[in-house]
């Protein structure tokens, strides 16, 4: 797939946060096989340099890097979010999260849009952190944005594809538009259903970090990421509503 | 002057951003700053000066989902 | 996994009706790394004998067959069928179907659990295919079944597993026993589904042989099998009903 | 004798199901039979005589779901 | 609706256990409008006689009684206590259950096949609480079961319809056959949904009498009963895949 | 309930539109209990007057008035229609519409807003047709609306909650609005479904306009709608997930 | 003889069901009655007589669901 | 005056909105009206003059969801 004119052989993007230990994240990070992996700033100290430290095992993995602008709540607070990212992790890409609701982390579609279109004037390269509101994503893509990242179900909430009607009129209303899901996937089964879809890739972190075995989960999605997409090109069965069977009847031993 | 760095309150004299780095010790340092709000980019740090009550941001690489 | 003694690596099974071609058959086979497959009996002609080059290929493929007993009604029919499979394929294994219903095609409990317990005591080694219902499957282990066979939605339906909650009381209620889900996958994503669930194996036959590219199809089941089955030993995250941030909250830039 | 192949109807002399087969012509075919629903082993066949009115079942191997 | 030959005009009935007090019961049975109330035995002591008051408690009602055989675990069980119930409540009507796994008190097809084939040859009335299987549904009726009574869900689960499309197959199979839905109603709107889908029927008791308010949700239920089986004769809609306007478009002002 | 200061016996609402006749209109207005229901405007023609007539049948009927803007994809579109509507019912109220998708006819947030804000301030009493999005209804109650219409599923699609989780959220986050659900309600187990969980009234057209017998559908909807309130108002218990006995287990006979 | 009722063990001597019935207080109780498992009628109990060992079965009408 | 009303062309003299609906045939009709996509009430019609061009929208009751 191409995002913003990169080539990307994995359809599978990882979160960094909220790993056992740096050692884990390398580990699951590359078990997953994924190029994309996010990003995020905080206040750094002058003497800790956490983020000094943490951004050297990033850049040993060899990924692509797509900042966020996690935790804003304003188109303003994200521009300048995204501004700072730019600067330190040299990239035009960000992943544009306006927070709206704080019971839900729910994007914010007012703001999300006046961010996403000052960013992408100003040279961004806009993953937006959306939902499955075709008027919002259709607005974004009028913004600038050419990829979308629709929500699965709120961030961390591991429940899969929430609204899978929804995530499926979004997806035939702009079929060209590459599409990430991103937040809501507990599970390889869910990301599968979301590939099997249509959806491009999926995006995911907090299934695979609080795992019990992160690294073995992050293959888990792996395989299970390529299973939904081999499928898709595989022209699956339709589902009906009754049985038919699968054993050829004719020549049927006994029948009279 | 009276500022805030990070949500912190310090005492400082007249200087520019740039300085104030090197000052409180992030020389070398991957971060990137913000003055009140605004984005203040390293380019341009030499040249901002801090201003009474101003709210100075130097944030750096952090783990992000 | 073992079932009967006999150590599978693959927890895939297909069954091998409905392929465009004998060729497709074989590269699906191959590429789902499936180990078992299931075939069947039909009344032979003495000059096409086609059943004698179908059996060729299969013996060319150098995996474990599965007979089953399709097409019948009565424990009877089913027991001579078993008879005739035994001699024929050369093994004690037989996938034990006796059909209840000819809509739904669904099993008959009462007709079921008596050809079991016959065939158990004359040395098969029997995979009953059965319902989610937990009182039939504990009959059929105490007739002496080692395995259980539960669909996961009607024959061909392509539904994926219908009753989750059925699936789930079967699986918590004999943890131990082997359990392949047979029937109504449709999708990689439903097989991953059961894998995580716990079930030990995926049977399928009309997902992939009637997929536009049942060999592709093969190799998508392949993956999300192993996908679910990873997962289900990396320990997965629980769903939860309200969001919470997967970006730490300390240390928020702009914060007062 | 009228006697029932695969559904079939026949018309044969006195002989047992073995001879039957090789008559028929699945000389060296891998199949199984059955005797008015009732299975007959291969080793069973040279003395299981074929009656007037029995239904013989000569089955081979097929796909299967 | 008529059962063995009764015409009832409500389509509400109404277990008779876990109410806070003998008063709330009666209101609840009243609100409700049911003519139908199950009753059960228990060993009665001489001197305190609970059983005794409880009886009168139910005559008063001026409704008919369907005796349960709750808590058999075995053909024989059940049908000592349906014969004991016919002496004690005077009616040759037995809700036959007969349950075959402690954890999901799901009914054992086998056992409660043969209880309801020896009852109903012995007179009685046989209302079988059972699941969604056909099969299981076929081989009651055989017996002479003229009503079934197949579980939404789990008893006590307050699920609703667990598996809607199992049910709706049963229902299609038997059209003419009256079928009261038994079990694991939890709300208004399951009962309501259960009636839509062509039951005839709903038979609770938890989700009443365990409410915060009984006899309101009685009320509730009744309404709700009432909806679903007047939905059903009105014909619905079907569900559409895809919107369309409910004003009209043509006239529109401002159009070109 | 109450709504801008208006006092409702009934919590539902009715269209007016797709009725086979103005007679089956009429007596389903009547046979609903409704006391509010929705109109329209079109370009009236001055010889055929088609809109008098309807407009003398609404009039008789003595129910609140409630129009609607549909069919308007712009802010300044519905404003102005607002405006005609206001003059021609006499009524402060709105039901605002504007269409942002015209394949799932999807209320457009941005428009929604702008034109609830200017109305808002003109003297309108706004009930913004919206989706179950929480940042989008707070926008809507800082613009001056004072109730919500969540749509239920896409307009004339009949599918009932299609996102009872986030519908579920948008009830807890304004615990106070007054929420009609609007739009996609099929049956009346929809309604009472929505109805416990605790949204305030409904309104819809097409499940009664279109259903076989209209006047006796729109009678089950009445009940269906109290049946849903009166059981939200006498606390239901809730689901579990395994089953629990509802007769009392002491004092079984055979006990040992 | 040694019986048991209700799952109490009980001292009787020898009696019938009946008589039982009324020697234990239930005179005019609507009860029905079980011997061993297997139902004894109302009409029965004046014959039925009680066995050392057995096992009776008292029970009346409750609540059910 | 070329104008249109509710999409349809029609040719006009000079005249206000509320001379034009009477000219129409609108008297006594419940309506309301628009001109050029913005509302002109039904107080105002009288002053409101017809513009070559304008489109005018007249729009009454009708059925709604």
């Amino acid at each position: 797939m191409q995002v913003y004119g990169v080539t990307l052989g994995s359809r599978l993007m990882l979160g960094t946060s909220q790993y056992p230990s740096p050692a884990v994240l390398t580990e699951a990070v590359q078990r997953s096989g994924a190029e994309v992996v996010t990003v995020s700033l905080r206040r750094e100290s002058a003497t800790a340099r956490a983020g000094q430290a943490f951004w050297q095992i990033i850049r040993d993995l060899g990924v692509h890097v797509l900042p966020n602008t996690a935790g804003c709540h304003s188109a303003r607070e994200a521009i300048t979010t995204a501004k700072m990212a730019r600067e330190v992790f040299a990239t035009n890409w960000i992943k544009l999260e306006v927070i709206g609701d704080h019971d839900t982390l729910q994007p914010d579609p007012f703001e999300l849009m006046e961010a996403a279109r000052v960013l992408s004037q100003d040279g961004f390269e806009v993953f937006p952190y959306t939902t499955e509101d075709c008027v919002v994503a259709d607005r974004l893509l009028q913004a600038g944005c050419r990829v979308l990242m629709p929500w699965g179900a709120p961030i961390g909430s591991g429940r899969g594809l929430n609204n899978p009607y929804g995530l499926r009129s979004l997806r035939a209303r702009f079929a060209d538009v590459p599409m990430v899901i991103d937040a809501g996937i507990g599970l390889p089964s869910h990301a599968a259903q979301a590939m099997e879809m249509g959806f491009d890739a999926i995006l995911l972190n907090t299934a695979i970090a609080k795992a019990g075995n992160p690294a073995a989960m992050a293959g888990a999605f792996r395989l299970a990421v390529e299973a939904g997409r081999a499928a898709r090109l595989a022209d699956p069965i339709d589902a009906r509503d009754m049985a038919v069977p699968s054993t050829p009847v004719f020549g049927q031993a006994f029948a009279s | 002057m009276r500022i805030s760095v990070n949500g912190a309150a310090q005492e400082v004299g007249e200087t520019s951003l740039a300085a104030l780095l090197e000052h409180l010790g992030y020389s070398g340092a991957c971060v990137a700053t913000a003055v009140n709000g605004a984005f203040a980019s390293a380019s341009a740090r030499g040249q901002t000066m801090i201003q009474n009550g101003d709210e100075i941001e130097i944030v750096g690489p952090m783990q992000g989902g």
